[in-house]
């Protein structure tokens, strides 16, 4: 195969030279196609590893970190929890229902590929503007997709964020994250080992299904005319993987594997190089043992195909007969495929022909790292958001709050999760909508609290402190649920790092991550990256998105965000300095984006959180919500509608201008309500300041001395809003 | 054509395109062999809309805009009468034979 | 008292189950796998929710052909206690232990929300705990659940959704049936979900609870 | 029959009973005209099959085993050549013909 074949494969000439370099020789058409994979930036974050590798990622709850399928953390008495967001933005633009369904079956694929069971499932979705007609599509079969295949495999969905931008346009965002519970002693490494050891390959049989970048291949070899050749979406089956779940968690529970590895992308091609790399050995596979859909398929369609729902598992010879006994009593396909050798080199053959022979090492460690070009931009990279609604609107508060609930970024996502089972497993001690995180119950009688955060436009705005943002976000959603952080995870979604503006957003952006991290003390346990998201519009907004675990003691004292109790006082808590800018009113009206964020003072913010924490866990609020999209008056009509309870509020002067008090944004803000010991307790570890009292079946706002009433019936029916998108 | 003065009524029928998992005809294959039903291969599970329709001419371009995912499946149209029977039809762009 | 639960390939709540059968004084609950015969001697039969099969084709279309039916059928037919749950009550239904069948929602979307029930029957051996007009508060959770039966006697209505509750087009706002002898009973909703004052409510509870208190010990 | 030594493939549709309600029908109908195709009616969304099997004379039964459920369906059986013509077909015992 010639440069010109590498090229077409997404190679560059210099990574052909390079592989030419390594192997002593032109690699032919399986080994170029495994290489292009391998050596793809989805496999080898080849442009972002180096700026990965300034992430914290240790913690005395660690488990596992970076590098396994998922990372782990300590919950105590012998157990961990797992969990890992991933991306399927490609899949899902193309074929929003299958491409977001198998985004979930994948994440929950690496969990159990360590050993967990899957307990819960969030997703992250950003999308256009949703006036435009794609975008409601893509919303719509997105959150079916995403529905359709937790719901069927039974694993809980219970929580995440959607966020509705114009740079998302073009180029939609769905990740998902997977949390698992594990028995720490029984979590399974990815590593093979054991020269003569089996390689067994189990689950669905293997199909033409996304062979990507590969296809140039097949149009070579095949001719254009054989249409049927062609590469195919790759269709979900929760069926499928429900049994292959359960088949792979009664192999380990049973104690047969040596090792355990899901496919994902790049198939059965980084699923088995990567067990060898980590293993230091070599394998043989033979691709005319591998279960087919389609008949003709060529040794590099096997080698890369991405068909659904199969994993790849090592086990002695002595146990093979009862692996393949546990695959038949769950109905999975299992069959022999290869073993472990000694050599260090990937030798693949069709019918005991040897069609490929590949260095490990060349697969995967030798793929040339990038150092970024970054360069600050020094005009906007993003035009200023379209008005939706008039100055005169945005300038009158009463009008002003109605327009922030009706907001797709605000309304209740209730028309989308209510498509999710939240229930099942029986763990949900908060469900979405009653706290700020999802709250699960664990074994151990303890709790954990799960998030996932992050504000495309804030980090548009200011790459470094939107970052932050979103690490802080999520760690204050916690605190209102009563969690303390034990580990995060994290998806880069972001444009074409090869330009200079797009490597300084990424780079800006890791940087604030892992400040964040460090200031907080959470580990990053792993993640993922995705880069090149980039439509005919521009470049997306760059997205971190952040999921968080976080552990509470006492289940009984998990937070709500609903007010709860009449009479109550409600607060302002912690160092809060709300901006107009970069905030959704002023997105609303149509404000270009600022150039800069307000620096954060982020001990003041983690001691912000630890008060918040440390009064629900003593029981002593009844509600507790972060400040964030819409500033404070949101997050206080956000706690009245979730309670059904109204509030009276009585803003004091203030050299603020109002509105910026009112809707303003920025970390560190929680809007609280209890008794009036409770918040004065409360006040003595944190700025607190008391701005009302929770009752009736309105919203009554006093600020600067102009009043103002919204009534709940009215609140709620703006509030409602993204209801109208799935009529 | 048969039904002048009535409007005419059409069969879209959808599948899996060739090479698509189909994991619903995969369930059908291996359920009814243990139902007593042996001798079954090749099950392929679909769609089936139908419609009264006056411009017939219009129904491909409704396959390609709602009734049919032209991503992942094939669809094939025809004409029936009342009771039932196939007057003519036409097939998507490169709906295969299978 | 011992439930069997059964669990199909691509059973879901199978374990919610048990556990919710388990919190009933003096209960055990064991899982009854699709391809034995053998109902180890259980005194009621929970069929349980979630996706049998995949759902693949029609809902409990091919898990009501599996090994274990066989005996829950033989065992219903002997006058032995079932409830079916969701995809529960969907296979019962396509076994003809119950009567109907179970349609797409009329939204045609999987809807997750907790549901007000009303009790239209207290003296089946699944409602004895409760008073007639007691109303339950459970979760439901489907996207097949509105459920259709022609000619169907008010005798063997034992829930129904409170009016606003029926988001799924049940005839009749029908929630809960039993057949004509009155020992197989089938709902959409959830009562393995509402037996925990942490995850939820406890209303669900009863319906265990009233099944143990027919059995006898 | 035309496919002696060949198995025979043979089609199922199966449609909701007439007077059960068929959202799926009705989400059609009311998708088209907003697509521009106004002058659409009676629209019904059902299921399709199809097999190859040895001995047709099996296939009803299969239907009313599994493949349908004749409470709320109808099933109607077709033999198709390879190039998808019918070549003869069944009802189910109370099709009714709409
Ligand atoms: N895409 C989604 N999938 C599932 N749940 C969601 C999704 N988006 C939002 N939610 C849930 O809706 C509730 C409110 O969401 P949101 O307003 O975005 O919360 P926050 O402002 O705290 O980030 C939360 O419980 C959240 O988990
Ligand atoms: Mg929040």
């Amino acid at each position: 195969m010639s440069r010109s074949d590498a090229v077409a494969l997404g190679l560059t000439e210099d990574e052909y030279d390079g592989i030419v370099q390594i192997i002593g020789r032109q690699p032919n058409a399986v080994e170029l196609s495994m290489f292009s994979l391998m050596w793809s930036e989805h496999c080898s974050y080849k442009h972002s590893k180096k700026l990965l590798r300034t992430l914290p990622v240790e913690g005395p709850r660690l488990v596992l970190g970076p590098g396994e399928n998922a990372g782990a953390v300590d919950i105590g008495e012998g157990w961990s929890v797992a969990f890992k967001v991933e991306s399927h933005n490609h899949p899902s633009a193309v074929e929003p229902f299958q491409g977001a369904a198998t985004g979930v079956g994948g994440i929950l694929r690496d969990v159990f590929a360590i050993g967990a069971r899957p307990i819960a499932v969030l997703d992250s979705l950003r999308f256009g503007e949703p006036t435009s007609e794609r975008s409601r599509y893509l919303l719509e079969h997105a959150v079916a997709g995403i529905g359709h295949y937790g719901n069927s495999i039974g694993v809980a969905n219970v929580g995440g964020e959607v966020y509705f931008e114009a740079p998302y346009e073009q180029n939609c965002l769905v990740n998902a994250m997977a949390i698992g519970l594990v028995r720490t002693e029984e979590l399974i490494k990815s590593a093979a080992a054991g020269v003569g050891n089996q390689l067994v390959l189990f689950g669905a049989a293997t199909g033409r299904d996304g062979i990507g970048g590969a296809s140039v291949l097949a149009s070579a070899e095949l001719g254009d005319a054989d249409a049927s050749k062609r590469p195919t979406v790759q269709i979900g089956d929760p069926f499928e993987e429900k049994k292959l779940l359960e088949c792979s968690l009664e192999l380990l529970q049973r104690g047969l594997l040596v090792a355990l590895q899901d496919l994902g992308a790049a198939g059965l091609t980084s699923s088995s190089s990567e067990m060898a790399s980590k293993g230091e050995v070599g394998l043989e596979i033979d691709v005319r043992k591998v279960p087919l859909r389609e008949a003709d398929m060529e040794p590099f369609e096997i080698m890369v195909s991405e068909s659904q729902e199969r994993m790849l598992c090592v086990c002695t010879p002595e146990r093979v007969a009862e692996v393949l006994a546990v695959c038949e009593r769950w109905e999975v396909g299992g069959t022999v495929i290869g073993s472990i050798t000694d050599t260090r080199h990937m030798h693949i053959f069709d019918d005991g022909v040897l069609v490929g022979d590949i260095p490990v090492e060349a697969l995967v460690d030798d793929v040339p790292l990038y150092d970024l070009e970054p360069a600050a931009p020094d005009a906007p990279l993003y035009p200023a958001p379209v008005a939706t609604i008039s100055a005169d609107q945005a300038g009158d508060p009463r009008s002003a709050l109605i327009a922030l609930l009706r907001s797709p970024n605000i309304a209740s996502r209730k028309p989308l999760f209510e498509q999710y089972d939240c229930l099942v497993g029986s763990r949900t001690v908060r469900r979405p909508e009653q706290a700020d995180a999802a709250v699960l119950l664990m074994p151990t009688g303890s709790a954990i609290a799960i998030s996932i955060d992050g504000n495309g436009r804030r980090v548009a705005s200011d790459p470094y402190r939107g970052a932050v943002e979103a690490v802080l976000e999520c760690a204050a959603n916690l605190a209102c649920a009563g969690g303390e952080p034990l580990g995060l995870t994290n998806c880069l979604n972001f444009g074409n790092p090869e330009k200079p503006h797009i490597a300084w957003q990424l780079t800006e952006a890791i940087r604030g991550l892992g400040d964040a991290c460090r200031a907080l003390d959470v580990p990053v346990v792993g993640g993922n990256v995705s880069l090149y998201n980039e439509g005919g519009g521009g470049p997306i907004y760059p997205t971190p998105v952040v999921g968080m675990v976080g552990e509470l003691p006492d289940p009984l004292h998990a937070g709500r965000t609903g007010f709860a109790r009449e009479d109550d006082a409600i607060a302002v808590v912690g160092p809060f300095t709300p901006r107009l800018a970069g905030s959704e009113l002023a997105k609303l009206r149509g404000d270009a984006l600022p150039t800069q964020l307000p620096e954060i003072d982020v001990a003041a913010v983690r001691a912000a959180h630890e008060a918040i924490r440390g009064a629900v866990r003593a029981g002593r609020l009844s509600s507790a919500h972060d400040i964030a999209e819409g500033g404070l008056l949101t997050a206080v009509a956000e706690s009245a509608l979730l309670g059904g309870m109204g509030a009276v509020l009585e803003l004091g002067e203030s050299d603020v201008d109002a509105l910026e008090r009112l809707f303003g944004e920025g970390t560190g803000g929680f809007v609280v309500s209890g008794a009036p010991d409770a918040l004065r307790a409360l006040g003595e570890h944190v700025a607190l300041d008391v701005i009302g009292t929770v009752g009736g079946d309105a919203l009554d706002v006093t600020v600067a001395g102009e009043s103002f009433v919204l009534r709940l019936d009215d609140a709620r029916n703006a509030h409602a809003a993204l209801g109208e998108l799935f009529a | 054509m048969k039904y002048i003065g009535r409007v005419p009524r059409v069969r879209v029928l959808i599948r899996p395109k060739e090479g698509i998992l189909d994991p619903q005809g995969k369930a059908v294959a291996r359920a009814l062999p243990a139902l007593g039903f042996p001798a079954v291969d090749n099950v392929h599970v679909g769609r089936l809309v139908e419609l009264d329709v006056e411009d017939v001419s219009q129904v491909e371009a409704m396959c390609e805009r709602l009734l049919a995912n032209t991503l992942i499946e094939d669809y094939e149209v025809a004409l029936v009468s009342p009771d039932g029977e196939h007057q003519s039809q036409t097939a998507g762009p490169d709906a295969p034979r299978r | 008292m011992k439930f069997g639960v059964l669990q199909f390939p691509g059973s879901c709540d199978e374990r919610d189950a048990q556990l919710a059968c388990a919190r009933v004084p003096g209960a055990e609950a064991v899982l009854l796998w699709h391809g034995d015969r053998d109902l180890q001697d259980v005194d009621a039969i929970v069929v349980p929710g979630g996706f049998s099969y995949g759902d693949y084709l029609r809902v409990g279309a091919i898990a009501r052909f599996s090994p274990v039916m066989e005996s829950v059928i033989a065992f219903a037919n002997d006058g032995g206690l079932v409830l079916g749950i969701c995809n529960g009550f969907q296979v019962l239904c396509e076994a003809h232990l119950l009567p109907g069948a179970l349609l797409p929602n009329t939204e045609l979307r999987f809807t997750c929300r907790q549901v007000d029930l009303e009790v239209i029957q207290h003296d089946t051996p699944f409602t004895n705990l409760c008073a007639t007009g007691d109303i339950l508060s459970i979760p439901a959770k489907h996207q097949t659940g509105r459920y259709v039966a022609p000619d169907l006697p008010l005798s063997q209505v034992v829930l129904r959704y409170v009016s606003g509750n029926n988001f799924n087009g049940s005839q009749d706002d029908i929630a809960g049936v039993r057949n004509a002898a009155g020992n197989v009973f089938g709902l959409m909703p959830h009562p393995e979900h509402a037996v925990d004052p942490l995850t939820g409510s406890v209303d669900g509870l009863r319906i265990f609870e009233s099944m143990a208190a027919r059995v006898p010990v």
